[in-house]
């Protein structure tokens, strides 16, 4: 079922991420149909784990090694022409979602990280030398690692 | 006498210059797989050719390729776009034109050479291979500009980024210097240049994976699969 | 904040209290200022006494609870003592109660006709029409109060004091009672459409709730006790309507989870000698009380299953849950199902606390607590309890044989009241003018 | 020397050194404290080291303890209270109550008043379940554990990961609204002693602000650098006992999440509350005291004058402040007390 498809009973449904809707093509209970939004089911937001096996792969990398110093300024995000033209690349953020370990979100924003241009603003007034520009290219990298995080 | 005169050709013919140049090539290809491959991740720039060469759509695969690096990469559209500065993003582009010309006609010179024997100076395919080394070395000049005259985009700057930056600068300028001197009648001054060129191009495919430009070459690659992906599927 | 036994509300009043309410409430009160940031304690009992007020003004009636109610003090949240009477109840039903779980209903009923409490089952009760709560749209504050003030003087001339079994209407009648007092706006025309039915403001001293009762009334349930409830694990869930709404007003005991939670259906498990477990999400609603029962059913089904029900059972493996509302029960059970289907494997009974105390006390499991209107699987439960449920199913099935036949059915009686109707409060409902 | 002594109340780090600034001037010293131990909170609750540099509590207060014990100057009364004074600046006289009940009257020329502060008492908010469930504990309790080189939970067991929430009872309106301004540092410095003592233990910061003024931003940059701390912007709703381990609810700020997460430990970074102590001296002065129950000085900005004459403030009785600012204040407070000894020496 597409993603627009799911749960579009839901009144606020615009509200509700497409990954939290489970709603099967076909469900049933005891010999009863409850396919559709008889059957559909939203799952909770809540943040349940740190899971620091993305930070390590990352800081594995030669220019990741520098992510731990992020202190969430905003200072690469803020300079970042990327940014100001994509709302949905935001170098900050990714670095908070990488280090702090939220799978969920890091798997919903993962291929954005591409959106990078590689041009060293951001790592340039970096006040704390994290070299953003580094850490996206081992982002890139890590998010694509086979070992690394599924 | 005043100069000795220094032919390469006494020491490297051509056809061996480009069986070493051929062969380099192939182990910085091996070299690129395996660094890539170091990184623990499963897709390599190779991984274009599988998707692109199987039976299924295979002219609408080709051509959906061509566009997309075309337009994406050759022409800037992805691979400039959100530089800050036009400066940034022509330099990069300079660059890669200059470079890309450069591959071409040398191995169309190369080409030329063997088969109706030497060219002249002045033959289309050397000015063209000349114009190339001059891009490639403007392009490296405006970018090494870019970042030496801007004092925190200096500081933040890795070995491997200058380094890179300044390899492909002596490629450029050795190789064009070499063309206007031998031009100009100083030909051991222009096989001097041109041992330069040929050993910085060597020095320069045996550090590129080893570089950011073997990151750029796999996300290239990888956006590219994937936008091939994205038009098949529509 | 204290100053010998007086303690300081706002900036020149204070309210005398003995030493040890004094202390109990500065702990009470700072655990509540902390949890709720701003407390409304200080409205609340300024509420009390404006109530006091107008009653010696005449302006109003109140429904006080005599000696003849017999009533058991216990402590509120605000550190206030309040007076639960234990006989001669006015059962205020629930709307959804007879629909839903019905064992709910009869079981109170039996375990009062077991303890022999007089109680007056009337049919001449109203909605409260808070409903209107779920559906995010509050009806108008004057209708709400005409309806409450209604009731409540129904069961005044019935000399029987109300008892409100639905979490909902208890939290709409302790805010209308706010409004009503504290509002002279309001009373007035309250007072106008009550006139018209021939009617009077009659404000009841305490509202209470079943589950009150069945707090004050856990030694005299346990001591009848025909079960053995020592290896049941049982979970509580507190309806939000019943303590978050004029928090103030309900029920807690520092003896009951440190005082912490809201002590009624806490205190009955602990009093049958069942296990009481707690689990992380106990404060979260059941999903029903989110507008999203009436247009949001995937959200209130799914926030049933994944906030209630499965923490509760991966956090405790408790045997049931034990709750004390119409919606709350409803709710959770139903609301497993659906996940059920989809592969989650958590699942547990959901009763409310008058069926676990009749079942303690020796009901038939479906003639009196009716579980056979409950969806999740109470089997294991009935089992761990020691009950033969296939026995009871046998005997419940030739009972339905009996009235198919023409049987007479066996109805819950009230013991024989001794307090009579008001005969000055008698009136007809016709609507005057 | 035939001036009246200088009464210094307290003995913790800014009595201490107001009393030996005063003594090496050769100006007579009554040193009162309450308790039984001279050092006042970093030995009460056995500091192990203090930030920002990791100083041995000792070898900031050993010496002048030791001093205080030996010097002649200084008259020690442990285990006392003053419970009233009279008369003016310069011939104050006062009665101070030992416990045993034991009262004397003694004159003296000026009164420094130096009673410190109390860890905020994290019952009192229920959020955190402190009191009620095992292995929350305040920043106090944790430094005792490294100070004995010993953190473990109640059960014997190591802690794998450790929370700590910034914040406890301060900067908070139903507790108390002001910033305690040391308890960032101090936590950070115990996390980063936590992580040296318990090598691969995962330790998150939960905070509002980190407020780590002045040099003490060292700290904050090596935790994260260096020692790999993690830092949550956001607050904590509860904190639940499972039975086994701590659920904290809480969110994240930076990304409008609600998080419940497990923890083994969790530290609360109790705030400074006047004490008991500065409460009952207070009352017995007659001083000032401010919305916030602490000492007011007559101006905001000018710690040491009490707005009587002759009795002077110092240290966390004023406002919450770190070690090395109390004794700072002790030592400026000592000064205002040797310049009115000193005057009035001349007049009489």
């Amino acid at each position: 079922m597409s993603d627009e498809e799911k749960g579009k009973h839901i009144v606020e449904r615009k509200y509700v991420d497409d990954s939290r809707i489970i709603e099967p093509e076909k469900l049933e209970i005891g010999g009863i149909d409850v396919s559709g939004h008889w059957g559909t089911l939203v799952l909770p937001r809540t943040i349940e784990d740190f899971d620091n096996s993305m930070l390590k792969k990352v800081k594995s990398m030669p220019r990741g090694k520098n992510i731990e110093k992020c202190w969430q300024c905003g200072n690469c995000t803020a300079i970042c022409p990327v940014a100001h033209a994509h709302p949905e690349f935001n170098p900050r953020y990714l670095i908070h979602i990488v280090k702090m370990g939220y799978s969920a979100e890091v798997e919903k924003l993962k291929d954005t990280v591409y959106f990078c241009s590689g041009c060293g603003l951001c790592s340039s007034v970096c006040p704390k030398g994290v070299d953003p520009q580094g850490v996206m290219i081992a982002m890139s990298i890590a998010f694509k690692s086979k070992k690394g995080y599924r | 006498m005043m100069y000795a005169i220094v032919d390469p050709s006494i020491f490297l013919s051509l056809n061996s210059i480009a069986i070493l140049i051929l062969a380099l090539t192939i182990f910085s290809v091996i070299l690129l797989f395996m660094r890539i491959r170091s990184w623990g991740v499963e897709f390599t720039p190779f991984s274009i050719l599988t998707s692109t060469f199987t039976k299924d759509r295979f002219s609408k695969r080709v051509r959906i390729l061509l566009n997309v690096s075309l337009r994406d990469i050759f022409f800037l559209r992805r691979a400039g776009a959100w530089c800050e500065e036009n400066f940034h993003m022509y330099g990069r582009g300079v660059l890669m034109w200059g470079f890309t010309g450069l591959l071409i006609f040398s191995v169309i010179g190369y080409l030329f050479n063997t088969i109706f024997g030497h060219l002249s100076f002045f033959n289309p395919v050397n000015l063209l291979i000349a114009l190339s080394q001059l891009l490639v070395f403007s392009g490296a000049t405006m970018l090494l500009f870019r970042r030496l005259s801007r004092k925190n985009i200096r500081n933040s700057t890795d070995i491997h980024t200058w380094l890179l930056q300044l390899t492909f600068l002596l490629i450029g300028l050795s190789g064009f210097l070499s063309y206007i001197l031998s031009l100009t009648g100083y030909m051991n001054f222009s096989y001097g240049f041109y041992i330069m060129y040929i050993s910085s191009f060597v020095f320069f495919l045996v550090y590129y994976p080893f570089s950011e430009l073997a990151f750029l070459v796999w996300k290239g690659s990888l956006l590219t699969t994937e936008s091939l992906h994205e038009e098949l599927a529509k | 904040m204290i100053e010998g036994n007086a303690v300081q509300l706002g900036k020149d009043e204070e309210i005398q209290l003995s030493k040890e309410d004094t202390k109990l409430f500065e702990r009470l009160a700072s655990e509540r200022k902390a949890k709720l940031a701003m407390g409304t304690t200080e409205d609340y009992l300024k509420m009390l006494d404006k109530m006091r007020e107008l009653e010696k003004k005449g302006e109003i009636i109140i429904h006080h609870v005599e000696e003849e109610y017999k009533p058991v003090g216990v402590r509120t949240l605000s550190g206030r003592e309040k007076k639960i009477p234990t006989v001669e109840l006015w059962q205020h039903k629930s709307c959804g109660q007879c629909g839903h779980i019905p064992g709910y209903i009869s079981a109170l009923y039996w375990i009062m006709a077991e303890l022999g409490i007089p109680f007056v089952d009337d049919t001449n009760q109203t909605s409260c029409t808070a409903w209107n709560y779920y559906g995010s749209g509050a009806s108008n504050s004057v209708a709400l109060s005409a309806v409450f003030l209604r009731n409540m003087h129904v069961a005044w001339e019935k000399n029987a004091y109300p008892l409100i079994h639905c979490g909902t209407s208890y939290g709409d009648y302790k805010e209308c009672r706010y409004l009503v007092v504290m509002n002279e706006d309001i009373r007035r025309r309250v007072r106008s459409i009550l006139n018209k039915i021939g009617r009077d403001i009659v404000i009841p001293e305490e509202l209470v709730h079943y589950s009150e009762w069945l707090h004050v009334m856990r030694q005299r349930i346990a001591e009848r006790k025909k079960l053995d409830l020592s290896d049941v694990k049982a979970a509580v869930h507190p309806a939000c309507h019943t303590y978050k709404l004029m928090a103030e007003d309900y029920t807690y005991d520092e003896n009951i989870l440190g005082g912490t939670r809201p002590a009624p259906t806490s205190s009955i498990i602990l009093a049958l000698g069942a296990k009481l477990v707690d689990y992380s999400t106990w404060y979260d609603c059941c999903g029903f009380g989110f507008r999203h029962i009436l247009t949001e059913r995937e959200i209130a089904r799914s926030f049933a299953y994944f906030r209630k029900i499965r923490p509760v059972v991966k956090e405790t493996g408790a045997d049931v849950l034990v709750t004390h509302d119409t919606g709350c029960v409803t709710t959770l059970d139903k609301s497993q199902i659906v996940a059920l289907a989809h592969g989650y494997k958590e699942t547990i009974p959901v009763i409310s606390d008058s069926q676990l105390s009749a079942l303690a006390m020796g009901a038939h499991p479906f003639k009196v607590c009716q579980l056979q209107w409950h969806l999740a699987d109470w089997k294991p439960f009935l089992e761990k309890m020691g009950i033969d449920w296939q026995k009871a199913q046998g005997e419940y099935k030739e009972y339905l044989e009996m009235i198919k036949k023409g049987g007479k059915p066996s109805f819950i009686r009230s013991p024989e009241r001794t307090l009579s109707p008001r005969s000055e409060g008698m009136h007809d409902i016709k609507i005057a003018g | 020397m035939s001036s009246l002594p200088v009464l210094v109340i307290g003995a913790g780090p800014a009595g201490l050194r107001a009393a030996t600034d005063l003594a090496e001037l050769n100006i007579p010293v009554v040193l009162v404290e309450r308790r039984k131990e001279l050092g006042g909170a970093p030995i009460r609750w056995k500091y192990h080291s203090l930030a920002p540099d990791f100083t041995p509590t000792e070898e900031v207060l050993g010496p002048m303890i030791k001093f205080c014990k030996n010097s002649s100057n200084i008259e020690v009364i442990e285990e006392a209270v003053v419970e009233g004074y009279g008369g003016s600046a310069g011939d104050f006289s006062v009665k101070i109550r030992k416990i045993n009940g034991e009262v004397q009257d003694r004159k003296v020329a000026a009164i420094i008043v130096a009673t410190g502060f109390e860890h905020f008492d994290a019952t009192v908010d229920p959020r955190y379940s402190y009191g009620k469930a095992p292995n929350v504990i305040g920043i106090n309790e944790l430094e005792v554990m490294i100070s004995e080189g010993k953190v473990v939970g109640h059960d014997g067991k190591i802690p794998k990961r450790v929370a700590f929430i910034f914040c406890v009872g301060s900067r908070d309106r139903s507790t108390n609204p002001w910033c305690c301004t040391v308890c960032c540092g101090v936590s950070i410095k115990q996390a980063i002693e936590l992580k040296q003592l318990l090598n691969d233990v995962q330790i998150y910061m939960i905070y509002m602000d980190i407020r780590t003024i002045g040099l003490w931003e060292k700290l904050y940059w090596d935790s994260m650098e260096k020692y790999g701390i993690n830092y949550i912007r956001g607050r904590v709703g509860e904190v639940f006992y499972t039975g086994e381990k701590l659920l904290v609810k809480g969110e994240d700020t930076l990304v409008r999440g609600p998080f419940e997460v497990l923890f083994d430990m969790v530290v609360l970074a109790v705030g400074i509350e006047p004490g008991e102590g500065t409460k009952q001296v207070a009352s017995a002065l007659k001083l000032k005291v401010n919305e916030f129950g602490f000492l007011a000085p007559k101006i905001p900005n000018i710690h040491f004058d009490s707005g009587k004459e002759g009795i002077f403030l110092a240290g966390t009785c004023v406002a919450p402040m770190s070690v090395e600012e109390s004794i700072a204040e002790g030592s400026a407070a000592a000064m205002q007390a040797a310049k009115l000894v000193s005057r009035t020496k001349i007049i009489v």
